[in-house]
């Protein structure tokens, strides 16, 4: 490590400052907005300062992307509501009292920043031992799928819920039906073009970036994100309906990741003792093989969530 | 100072900013975007302490770095749950107001 | 060897396989199978919780299992002691009695899935696993995950009716919700930052006081304080939790927030237990009286009973949180008063049991009658007794008179209280049991009045499910009749200078 | 020989940044969405392309030349692709045809 930051790492950190103040304290929504995924592209640009090569695309294309996708849709159906009513803004004694708390936050989290031990703790050495036995190149891979592999798989199960959650605010009458409006192919547009050109290349791409995940930066998240985009990006060109959410298909897409995960994870038990443990020797093969379901269930999440509750009844 | 603490103090002024939107917008939908950049402030702050970490021919702790990336896909579905929830109720009232009597 | 006891870990892993997968199942089958799934997964869930308590009790040890044989810190662990194996016995009885209760409240027409019985069968055997994650969870960051499981899982129960006030209140919850998980992520990772693991047990041999550690510690607290609706954060659960459906309301009040206050407990008592700690025990106490007495006037004030109940949720939680003035010694600052901790744990569970039986027994008054107002309950007694004597069983727990499981819990709080010479502490709790009893008085005693005009039943309320609820109250009161002393199963686990309570 | 790359890195390069500078401007300051992804899209296509073929100058092995080119032609489509879609959320009428 270096003992003084580069210029550029000064400039960059103002940078996102700055940013994330404009996101703050923008009076527009949609310019809000605008701000928070130039900040999503600040900070993956940070990642990579920190040398960090796997969080970089997942905060690109999550954090950044697929997240200020979301807030940007959602702020042009909010156009026109998103001006406080004159009894919901707060006085300016409670915002220079959350100004003076906000400040003590930010002032002790720095000087912890500054009090942290040196030399730093670090499981890094430990990772490096061990990695040998999960047959991976890619150390995050690793513990994502390895040493803390039951987070990995609670976190597919959070985004099922979101899903879920999302699908519940349905109204009754469309239950089952098809998220989002119906998007139909212009004929003579462009759009339709484009998109049938893009989203194969998209697909292509997605799934390079998955499996370089277990030598290299990339993975799961970041490919699955990029399948989604595709998908997205094929039924806002009309190409594709949205699937319905009634589809036997789709729920099984859904579940398919998890599902494979624990089934994997229980076959521990029999084959090397434990839950989500794996024989030296089959390692990778079963790490691989639970990835390919997870990273289309999460692919499958990602684009509905995305799309929406349904909002069209089936016929 | 590395550029690891240089980071670690922008991730301590982002979650007080984010924290401040978070208590001051009336809006949902702004107090959904300051949850996200107090996020981001976290993420930085644990990304920093990764690469203080680093050892074993790693640029950083493969352990915290791993952890962000199952932070950031969290924080996303919260965000996506925050959103539907909003629009919803902006379907169902024309207004998007978290006040009970609105 | 981490995996000495593989039988026993196998069981902790099933506590959470079993009801996730379930959840799965619900969503992929859909339909009338989600509520079959669930009615499977049941009994098997309540098996597992009943075989992982014995285990631990003959035992007498703490059952730990580390996930793929990975040791923390590199690896996952998990852990039962006494008070998570209490915790998910607690959980797995009341989901299967709500279970039973919601099968007609979500019924399924053949042939046609219907949104809110898919939603709620999928998202009831979440809210299970991940009560049995918190619950069992021996890393941080896990329990952050398992944390935003049950976030998810509880908020859209809330608003399952699709009614603009009700999407208002989970909105808001879910904003509260998330941001008391990043701060309590923000604290976690301070705690990695200093100490290089987020494994709680090695973590409490690392930590030492000092600006770190209090740092990450009242930034957890904070947070969890948020999802727990300690006062000043109650503002999100009176219209979350009187808005949801009866057995939604009962899972969120009954075991819900509890989950918050049981990580609020394993942070001060099991990360930090040689940490000197009086004042911000003495912090908590204060905003926990302040619950109690604010949650029970606005309770008396309520005219609906849904909401006066929600209100009186947010009193009895901050019962629970006596506990940390009362169990720390005063004149060290260290721990260790076991009739306080006891009196805390017992209070949380027969709660669970109370509030479940009373939010429950208000649906079906408000199912009966088309309303819940209370002004116009006049003559539900005489229409539906048994419902009515459940409710009046688990107020006594909330007033703490005997025999109740709040009998005991707050008992044993005035014992530590006058114990220790902490005596305003006493006054609180007996101020809030006269409050309590105030308001349960007001809902019985309209209740008991005879109508003015014979009372019509909007729908006939099917004896088995008052049964659910008058079984559900008898377990608060059953636990009126456990031994008032520390208890042997509680200290299994608990760190060696708990062992021999105040000296 | 090294020399002159350089120089020839150092003026793509910037030139580059420049169009990327006048595009975030055009960005920042035109009324409407329209007007804004035109700027926007002109300058970054253009930029982008610059600052890759200033890398190009610096011999590295074929492959990562070639990935390069790979990255400027797959943002070219996915911009061009992904400025149509918000251009037709954009215009009066929307996103429901």
């Amino acid at each position: 490590m270096t003992d003084r930051p580069l210029a550029l790492d000064i400039g960059l950190a103002f940078l996102v400052l700055g940013v994330a103040v404009w996101t703050i304290a923008a009076r527009d929504t949609f310019a809000a907005v605008v701000g928070f995924v130039a900040f999503g592209l600040l900070l993956t640009l940070v990642w990579a300062r920190l040398a960090a090569p796997d969080v970089a695309p997942t905060e690109a294309a999550i954090g950044s992307g697929v997240t200020g996708g979301l807030l940007l849709g959602a702020s042009t159906r909010l156009h026109g509501t998103q001006t406080p009513a004159p009894g919901e803004k707060p006085g300016a004694i409670l915002r220079l009292a959350a100004a003076a708390l906000c400040t003590v936050v930010s002032a002790g989290l720095a000087a912890i920043v500054l009090l942290l031990p040196e030399p730093a703790p670090t499981l890094a050495p430990q990772a490096a031992t061990n990695i040998s036995a999960t047959g991976l190149g890619n150390p995050v891979t690793a513990v994502l799928m390895a040493y803390r592999a039951i987070d990995t798989l609670l976190e597919t199960v959070v985004l099922l819920l979101a899903l879920v959650g999302v699908w519940s605010l349905a109204p009754d009458r469309v239950w089952g039906g098809f998220p989002g409006p119906r998007h139909h192919a212009d004929p003579d547009g462009l759009l339709p073009f484009m998109a049938q050109l893009l989203v194969p290349v998209g697909l292509l791409v997605g799934i390079y970036i998955f499996w370089v995940g277990s030598v290299a930066p990339g993975g799961e998240f970041q490919g699955a994100t990029i399948l989604a985009a595709m998908w997205v990006l094929a039924m806002m060109a009309g190409l594709v309906d949205a699937p319905a959410v009634s589809r036997r298909w789709l729920r099984l897409l859904l579940v398919a990741g998890p599902a494979v995960f624990f089934a994997i994870g229980l076959a521990g038990f029999a084959m090397a003792g434990a839950f989500l443990a794996y024989p030296e020797a089959y390692a990778k093969l079963l790490i691989v093989t639970i990835e390919v379901p997870v990273t289309l269930s999460i692919a499958t999440m990602l684009a509905l969530l995305v799309a929406g509750p349904p909002e069209r009844a089936l016929r | 100072m590395g550029e690891a603490t240089l980071y670690g103090l922008c991730g301590a002024a982002l979650v007080g900013l984010g924290l401040f939107g978070l208590i001051v917008h009336p809006q949902p939908l702004r107090k959904i975007l300051a949850f996200n950049l107090i996020g981001g402030g976290v993420f930085l702050l644990f990304g920093a302490i990764a690469r203080r970490g680093a050892a074993a021919g790693f640029g950083g702790d493969p352990v915290p770095q791993a952890l962000v990336i199952t932070g950031i896909v969290v924080a996303f579905s919260a965000t996506a749950l925050a959103v539907a929830l909003l629009l919803r109720l902006f379907q169902e009232t024309g207004q998007a107001t978290l006040h009970l009597d609105g | 060897m981490p995996n000495s006891a593989t039988a026993g870990g196998f069981l902790l892993i099933l506590a959470i396989v079993l009801p996730v997968t379930g959840a799965l199942l619900s969503l992929v089958l859909g339909g009338r199978h989600a509520e079959r799934v669930a009615l499977l997964v049941m009994p098997a869930g309540l098996v597992v919780a009943v075989a992982i308590a014995s285990v631990v009790w003959r035992t007498h040890t703490v059952l730990e299992y580390s996930v793929g044989s990975w040791d923390p810190p590199l690896g996952v662990a998990f852990r039962a002691d006494g008070l998570s194996v209490v915790m998910i016995v607690t959980a797995a009885l009341l989901i299967c009695g709500i279970g039973a209760f919601a099968r007609a409240q979500f019924p399924t027409p053949r042939g046609q899935e219907t949104r809110t019985s898919l939603v709620f069968w999928t998202l009831l055997l979440a809210v299970w696993g991940a009560l049995n994650a918190v619950f069992i969870g021996g890393d941080l960051f896990k329990l952050y995950v398992a944390l935003e499981l049950l976030t998810f899982a509880a908020v859209p129960l809330v608003s399952l009716d699709g009614r603009a006030e009700t999407l208002t209140a989970a909105l808001r919850y879910l904003l509260f919700a998330l941001f008391g998980s990043i701060l309590y992520l923000l604290g976690a990772v301070l705690f990695y930052g200093a100490h290089g693991t987020l494994d709680i047990v090695l973590l409490s041999h690392r930590i030492h006081a000092g600006p770190v550690a209090w740092a990450a510690i009242s930034l957890m607290t904070a947070g969890l304080l948020a999802k727990a609706a300690l006062y000043p954060f109650h503002l999100w659960l009176p219209p979350a939790h009187a808005g949801a459906p009866a057995p939604a309301s009962a899972i969120l009040s009954g075991l819900v927030v509890k989950a918050p206050f049981f990580l609020v407990v394993r942070l001060w008592f099991d990360v930090m237990p040689r940490v000197p700690e009086r004042a911000a025990a003495q912090m908590l106490g204060t905003l926990g009286a302040a619950a109690i007495l604010f949650g029970s006037v606005v309770a008396l004030r309520q005219a609906r009973l849904k909401l006066l109940i929600a209100y009186s949720t947010v009193a009895q939680i901050g019962y629970l949180f006596l506990m940390f003035p009362l169990a720390v010694e005063p004149e060290t600052g260290h721990q260790w008063n076991t009739a306080a901790w006891t009196g805390g744990v017992l209070q949380a569970i027969s709660h669970a049991f109370a509030k479940a039986a009373m939010f429950m027994a208000a649906g079906l008054i408000a199912e009966a009658l088309g309303h819940d107002r209370i002004a116009g309950l006049a003559g539900i007694g005489r229409a539906l007794p048994i419902t009515v004597f459940a409710f009046g069983l688990g107020g006594l727990s909330l007033m703490g008179l005997p025999p109740s499981g709040g009998f005991v819990a707050k008992a044993m709080l005035l014992t530590a209280a006058v114990a220790e010479g902490q005596w305003w502490w006493a006054v609180v709790v007996l101020t809030g049991g006269v409050l309590a009893g105030g308001y349960v008085f007001l809902v019985l005693a309209r209740a008991l009045a005879d109508a003015s005009e014979p009372l019509t039943l909007l729908s006939p309320i099917s004896p088995s499910r008052q049964a659910v609820v008058v079984a559900l109250a008898l377990c608060a009161v059953l636990l009126g009749f456990i031994p008032l002393r520390p208890s042997e199963l509680l200290q299994i686990g608990r760190p060696d200078i708990a062992i021999g309570g105040p000296r | 020989m090294s020399f002159a790359l350089d120089a020839l890195t150092i003026l793509a390069v910037s030139t580059g940044a420049f169009f990327f500078l006048a595009g975030t401007v055009g960005l920042l300051r035109f009324p409407d969405a329209l007007s804004r992804l035109h700027a926007l899209t002109k300058a970054d296509n253009l930029g982008l392309g610059l600052v890759v073929l200033g890398l190009l100058f610096q011999p590295e092995e074929l492959f990562a030349g070639l990935k390069l080119v790979t990255v400027w032609l797959l943002t070219l489509l996915a911009g061009a692709t992904v400025t149509q879609l918000i251009a037709r959320t954009a215009r009066p009428g929307g996103a429901q045809e």
